[in-house]
């Protein structure tokens, strides 16, 4: 009976160990020949230009997340698209509460002035 | 689904509506450093206490049979109404010390209330949940609220990395959390609760993903109740933190913890094979509650920081929690009853801790290591007063709430019989140690005096905290006198639980 | 609501009961609810010697209410129901064991007020109105106890009167020595408080009730009583717990008399006469009793020996004598038990208050720094002198009689190993006490004691009280022993007696051989003078006493202070040490954190899992 | 050879584990951060290729809706808390806080 579970924690240290072997495997195996080229940031072909460690304002960061929360939140909308019809006015209801809560948050995002770049 | 079904979900809608009209009211209201500010904390405790009566309502009504749409994510019966009224109690309390400390503190930002209101709800959601989404979704909404109320000190350094630290490990638990639900998923087929119970049960369940899923499952919700050794997180968490949201840590968070891993254990894992006392989980919360209760004594008694004290302690206090769960199988009834009233007197206690040590410090004077509390209980024994009665609590010392607290707990592991004896001795043995760095707080109140240079804290005057120790005492005092009718209540509720 | 079968619902109680309850009580209210009254001293101190008479005045007529009507009642009200079933009651039990006590506890605790009007005198105001608020709520969690009517709220008053005790020890905050006495006292009497807890948890597992006279099987009344004895063992100073004790002459001497002495250490005494029907289903636990009772009477009278501060000296005789009680219990005689907790409450309380008296007069603990006492204060010498001679076993005194019973009743077991080591107690009882009469009260004044003066009227007025008690009580054993249902015959002749009081007056008469010869010129007495100055019985001393009998106690005494205190001191610091290790592990880097999860996922996997 | 539920289950395994491994040994905040993405993006794995094989309900996509967008929640405010620490720090090397210990 208790011999049942000792495939458990093999496959436990096994998948561990893999994760580890690979890791390792790159360090390891990996031929190391960096040049000039190689240790450029890598920008679709284009040659890169200024600095690498550029400082970014801060005010990208709030709104990039700003943006993938609200864009995350579509999600939500495309089962309701789809099933529009079957789930007649109930549906419709409860996305507006939805949508209320996610307009509720904008409004909060805007009053306290994330929306604005230059403040 | 009709709108007398959303009856059932009241206290969590009120919660969710509360948070949204006061993030509205914070939004509108006037800026500048001599507005007219709202009484955010008032408002927010008002919330806190319709949402508690609306589940109090519901109890007395007696109408806990929710229709099928809302029981298969989330539960409406009599133990997550009394979850429902413990979270939003501690909650309530955390708001009135936070209404306090923020001001003298000159934090106060209104984004804190909501914050507090949101986490509660999904705190709420999860002591509720009888499916995994919920269990994730509940989780999720209530750690991410904490996070950045750990954070929210934003000039301290220990404030953003016992937010990180608490983040990075939070997210890591989770995530082992959620591979266990889905494994729990592929073995069963099934997400809710009641259907992996059942299929479990039948045997129609394939063991081995089974066995795995319930043991990352464990570890996951194992750290939010931070059992030894994934406990390391909360002695940093709860020292970076600001008090206020370390007592909501210490209750709300852990009570929700403490609440799925009831739900989970009983309703889906309580079949033959896997609560075995022998191979199942009782045999993995044996050795945890062991640990906890060793470890988290032993590191509390060598603290200098009253608050890491605190925070090792309420470790400790989870150790006890969990002794009460190796007694499930066998116990039942009793042993759920034991849970569920150990974490409300648990509640009310740290309320009353964590409370007293924000009623000791002012702007600039904090009062933080136990040297700071050098002298105040002659200085102004009133204010040590409730800082002693919290400690005699937490010591497990009669007639206190503390006391029937652990008495049921250890009880109850006397009565399973067995091996659960020696976990009680262990228990009882480890809690001695804890008279010691409990009285520790009272002896620097009354027999140390300040050392030269050091800066004195100086007690704030504060109407909220005022009230809030002076509630959370009464009912210190009250569960310690008459337990009788607490006892009742959740008896009633673990009865319909098992 | 239902009541346990037998009890009587709570209001019928007779009201003198709740007056002994609540008075004090009320008082401790009143002075915590009133600081301004509370911080001005001299009117605390009336609102709790008021709450004390009422009382004793109840306390008395209960007891002849019981000497007249006899039997036990209970009165009861459930204030814990789970499943409409009462589970914790409150109430109060009158019957003669508890009606005595009460009494004793109230007339000690009085007397002991009144003694710290004059002795406490000198606090300030806040501190002195502090100390009397202590004390109305050291009188209400002992009469709680006393009239328990079973074990739950046994237990409550038993952790009151713990709590009570830790902050009469550490009265005198500012002192550091002070704080860990009573740190110390707490802790470890805690940590017996636990076999307390684990007996109720086992007894309502199996009787489902607190009940000390629940059925119950040999089996349960044996982890019952074993669990309950260990809590004995903390509270009534029994070896290896005893070492708190010595600690807690830290506190005020009044307070000594009363909790250290007379009353708390003998709640655990108290706690097994009640539960004797338990103990009496365990002879195993008797037994232990037996040997740990006897063995500590001995060792803690050799320590005494040696003190040279008076209140250890009497602190280990409180030791000891405890050690009689907790011997006389083991050996099945709870009469001869509880008999000798009512006569030592007494003489100890009037020892302790008369060395507070000295303690007063000449400030000082040690005994170098007394002598020659007794010309300048005559009424504390004589009123010490006849509670030494109590305690010391002289016949017709009190602690004569109840002694008496003590060796009667273990006389043959074991071989008459505990039988002979009371004899030598007894022995060596007397010889320390004489010892100390003699180096405090006779002989030349040493430093400040040349300058005593009696004491004032309060602390004079308790002691003569006291003392009568102290000479009387035995004369009235037969009564007493009927109100608890046992019975006493006076028997004076015989061998027990007649060894015993020979021992004790062998004792004093060693004492004053040793300690005051040549300075007490009494001519019945010259003979013995003369023969004591031969060569012969020099040598007999020399080697019996100085290589013989300071040997020993100095090598107990470094067991005492290196082993047992160290044993405990090691279990504090180990706890603090692993404490420290695990702080280590506490690195502050959260990627150590993440590893900890990981391998206790997996450590969790290989316990739960594999067999 | 048929592509089966265990060889999903197998490569999420893999996943999660060099997530997890990924999170164990690197020092950068942002790429723990993407580890735990990694490990939250096999649990959907997971989940979807358990219901493509067991179509009982969709239980296992709708939970893998709801976990993307947590998990994006979940990133949102763990980068702020990172940039609170970088701005009191400026260092988002996660050994380099330790101010909080023993």
């Amino acid at each position: 009976m208790l011999s049942l579970y000792l495939p458990i924690l093999v496959i436990l240290l096994a998948a561990a160990g893999l994760a580890t072997i690979i890791f390792t495997l790159g360090v390891v195996l990996g031929p190391k020949n960096p040049t000039a080229e190689k240790a450029l940031p890598y920008e679709s072909g284009s040659p890169s230009t200024g600095a690498r460690n550029v400082r970014l304002s801060i005010k990208f960061y709030l709104t990039a997340i700003l943006f993938v929360i609200f864009d995350i939140e579509a999600v939500f909308l495309y089962p309701w698209a789809a099933l529009f019809r079957r789930l007649g006015w109930m549906g419709l209801v409860e996305m507006t509460l939805f949508l209320t809560v996610l307009v509720i948050t904008l409004v909060y995002a805007w009053k306290k002035g994330a929306l604005e770049w230059e403040k | 689904m009709t709108a007398a079904d959303m009856l059932y979900l009241a206290p969590l809608l009120c919660l969710v509506a509360g948070g949204l009209a006061i993030m509205l009211v914070d939004a509108f209201a006037p800026k500048g450093p001599n507005a007219q500010r709202a009484e955010l904390a008032t408002l927010t405790t008002v919330v806190l206490v319709a949402a508690a009566g609306l589940s109090v309502a519901l109890w007395m009504k007696g109408s806990t049979r929710g229709p099928e749409w809302i029981t298969s994510y989330l539960a409406t019966d009599r133990v997550a109404l009394f979850f429902d009224v413990v979270i939003c109690g501690g909650t309530a309390f955390a708001v009135l010390l936070a209404g306090g400390y923020l001001r003298e503190h000159e934090m106060e930002r209104g984004e804190f209330y909501p914050l507090v209101l949101f986490s509660a709800f999904g705190a709420i959601v999860l002591a509720r949940s009888t499916d995994m989404l919920t269990v994730f979704i509940g989780l999720e909404t209530m750690s991410l609220g904490v996070y950045s109320l750990v954070a929210f000190r934003r000039t301290s350094p220990r404030s953003a990395e016992g937010a990180l630290k608490y983040f990075l490990l939070g997210s890591f638990a989770a995530a082992i959390l959620l591979f266990g639900a889905a494994l729990l998923y592929g073995a069963t087929g099934h997400t809710d609760l009641a259907g992996i119970g059942a299929a479990v049960k039948s045997g129609h369940a394939d063991t081995r993903l089974t066995v795995i899923g319930l043991l990352l499952l464990l570890v996951g919700l194992a750290f939010k109740v931070s059992a030894v050794p994934f406990h390391q997180w909360t002695p940093d968490a709860y020292e970076g933190a600001i008090t206020p949201v370390t007592a909501f840590m210490s209750v709300a968070v852990k009570t929700a913890a403490f609440a799925v891993l009831l739900r989970v254990l009983v309703v889906a894992f309580s079949d033959p094979l896997t609560a075995s006392v022998s191979t199942g989980w009782p045999a993995v919360f044996a050795a945890l509650a062991a640990l906890t209760m060793v470890v988290g004594n032993l590191a509390a008694a060598v603290q200098t920081s009253v608050k890491r004290m605190l925070a090792y302690s309420s470790i400790a206090h989870a150790g006890y929690i969990l002794v009460a769960f190796v007694a499930l199988p066998s116990q039942g009834e009793s042993a759920v009853t034991a849970v569920l009233f150990y974490l409300a007197a648990y509640t009310v206690s740290n309320a009353l801790a964590f409370g007293s040590l924000i009623l000791i410090g002012s702007r600039g004077r904090e009062a933080v290591s136990y040297d700071d509390l050098a002298g105040i209980g002659r200085r102004n024994p009133l204010v040590a007063l409730p800082f002693i009665l919290g400690m005699l609590s937490l010591m497990g010392f009669p007639p206190t709430a503390g006391f029937f607290a652990k008495y049921y707990v250890f009880s109850v592991a006397v009565q399973a019989g067995g091996g659960m004896v020696w976990l009680a001795v262990l228990g009882v043995l480890s809690s001695v140690i804890g008279a010691y760095y409990y009285l520790r707080v009272v002896v620097f109140m009354f027999m140390k005096e300040p050392k030269e240079g050091q800066t004195i804290a100086v007690p704030m005057k504060s109407g909220y905290v005022v009230i809030a120790l002076i509630l959370s005492a009464y009912f210190v005092l009250r569960m310690g006198l008459a337990p009788g009718a607490y006892l009742e209540w959740a008896l009633e509720a673990a009865k319909r639980l098992v | 609501m239902s009541l346990p079968v037998g009890a009587l619902p709570l209001e019928a109680a007779p009201i003198p009961a709740f007056v002994a309850l609540f008075a004090p009580a009320v008082a401790a209210l009143v002075l915590a609810a009133a600081p301004a009254l509370r911080r001005r001293g001299a009117p605390a101190s009336w609102v709790t010697l008021t709450a004390s008479l009422l009382a004793t005045a109840a306390a008395v007529t209960l007891l002849v209410t019981q000497l007249r009507e006899g039997g036990s009642h209970v009165w009861m009200a459930s204030w814990l129901q789970i499943n409409g079933a009462g589970v914790g009651d409150f109430g109060v039990r009158l019957d003669g064991v508890s009606a005595t006590m009460l009494l004793v506890v109230c007339v000690v605790a009085t007397c002991v007020q009144v003694f710290s009007l004059g002795y406490m005198h000198d606090e300030k105001p806040p501190a002195f109105g502090r100390y009397f608020a202590y004390h109305a709520l050291f009188l209400f969690s002992m009469n709680l106890l006393v009239l328990a009517p079973d074990l739950l709220q046994l237990f409550a008053g038993w952790e009151l009167v713990g709590a009570t005790s830790y902050l009469l020890i550490g009265f005198y905050y500012q002192k550091p020595s002070a704080g860990q006495a009573a740190l110390k006292a707490f802790w470890i009497t805690k940590l017996a408080d636990m076999g307390f807890l684990m007996a109720l948890m086992v007894l309502y597992k199996t009787t489902g009730t607190f009940r000390w006279d629940a059925a119950v099987t040999a089996a349960t009344a044996t982890t019952v009583s074993g669990l309950l004895f260990f809590a004995v063992v903390g509270k009534s100073a029994q070896f290896p717990l005893h070492i708190w004790l010595p600690d807690a002459m830290e506190g005020p001497t009044p307070v000594s008399a009363l909790l250290h002495a007379a009353t708390m250490v003998a709640a655990g005494v108290f706690l097994i006469v009640r539960a004797n029907p338990l103990f009496a289903h365990a002879p195993a636990t008797r037994d232990v009793m037996l040997l740990v009772g006897s063995g500590t009477a001995l060792f803690a009278a050799c320590l005494a020996l040696v003190q040279t501060d008076i209140k250890k000296v009497l602190a280990y005789s409180t030791c000891s004598q405890l050690g009689y009680m907790v011997a006389a219990l083991g050996a099945g005689s709870v009469f001869g038990g509880f008999f000798h907790l009512a006569t030592h409450a007494f003489f100890k309380a009037l020892l302790f208050l008369a060395a507070g008296s000295v303690i007063h007069a000449v400030h000082s603990n040690e005994l170098a720094d007394m002598g020659g006492l007794r010309r300048r204060m005559p009424v504390t010498a004589t009123t010490f002198i006849i509670g030494a001679m109590s305690l010391a076993g002289i016949p017709g005194l009190a602690g004569f009689f109840s002694k008496d019973l003590v060796l009667a009743s273990v006389e043959g077991r074991y071989g008459w190993v505990p039988f002979g080591a009371l004899m030598a107690t007894a022995f060596l009882t007397a010889f320390y006490m004489g010892r100390v009469v003699f180096l405090a009260f006779f002989g030349e004044a040493r430093g400040h004691a040349g300058h005593a003066h009696e004491s004032g009227g309060s602390l004079l007025v308790p002691l003569l009280v006291l003392t009568v008690p102290s000479v009387a009580l035995g004369w009235v054993a037969a009564p007493l022993a009927h109100l608890s249902g046992a019975t006493y015959e006076l028997h004076l002749v015989g061998v027990v007696p007649i060894l015993a009081a020979s021992l004790g007056l062998g004792g004093f008469a060693l004492a004053w051989v040793v300690y005051g010869r040549g300075t007490l010129v009494v001519s019945a007495l010259a003979p013995l003078e003369r023969l004591v100055a031969t060569r012969a019985v020099n040598r007999v001393y020399e080697v019996g006493y100085r290589r013989v009998l300071l040997v020993v106690a100095d090598v107990l005494g470094w067991i005492d202070r290196y082993l047992i205190d160290g044993l405990m001191n090691f279990l504090g610091w180990s706890a603090v040490a692993g404490g420290r290790a695990l702080r280590r592990v506490q690195t502050g880097n959260a990627q150590d954190y993440v590893f900890a999860v990981v391998l206790g996922a997996i450590a969790l996997a290989a316990w739960g899992l594999l067999p | 050879m048929e592509l089966g539920l265990g060889h999903f289950i197998g490569l999420a395994s893999l996943l999660f584990g060099i997530g997890a491994v990924g999170f164990l040994v690197r020092r950068n905040l942002l790429i723990q951060l993407m580890s735990i993405e990694l490990m939250l993006n096999a649990v959907n794995l997971t989940l979807i290729a358990i219901n493509r094989w067991m179509p009982g309900n969709h239980a296992g996509q709708v939970f893998a809706f709801f976990n993307i967008a947590i998990a994006a929640a979940g990133a949102a405010v763990g980068l702020a808390i990172v940039i609170s620490v970088f701005r009191l720090k400026k260092s988002v090397q996660s050994d380099s806080v330790d101010l909080l210990k023993h």
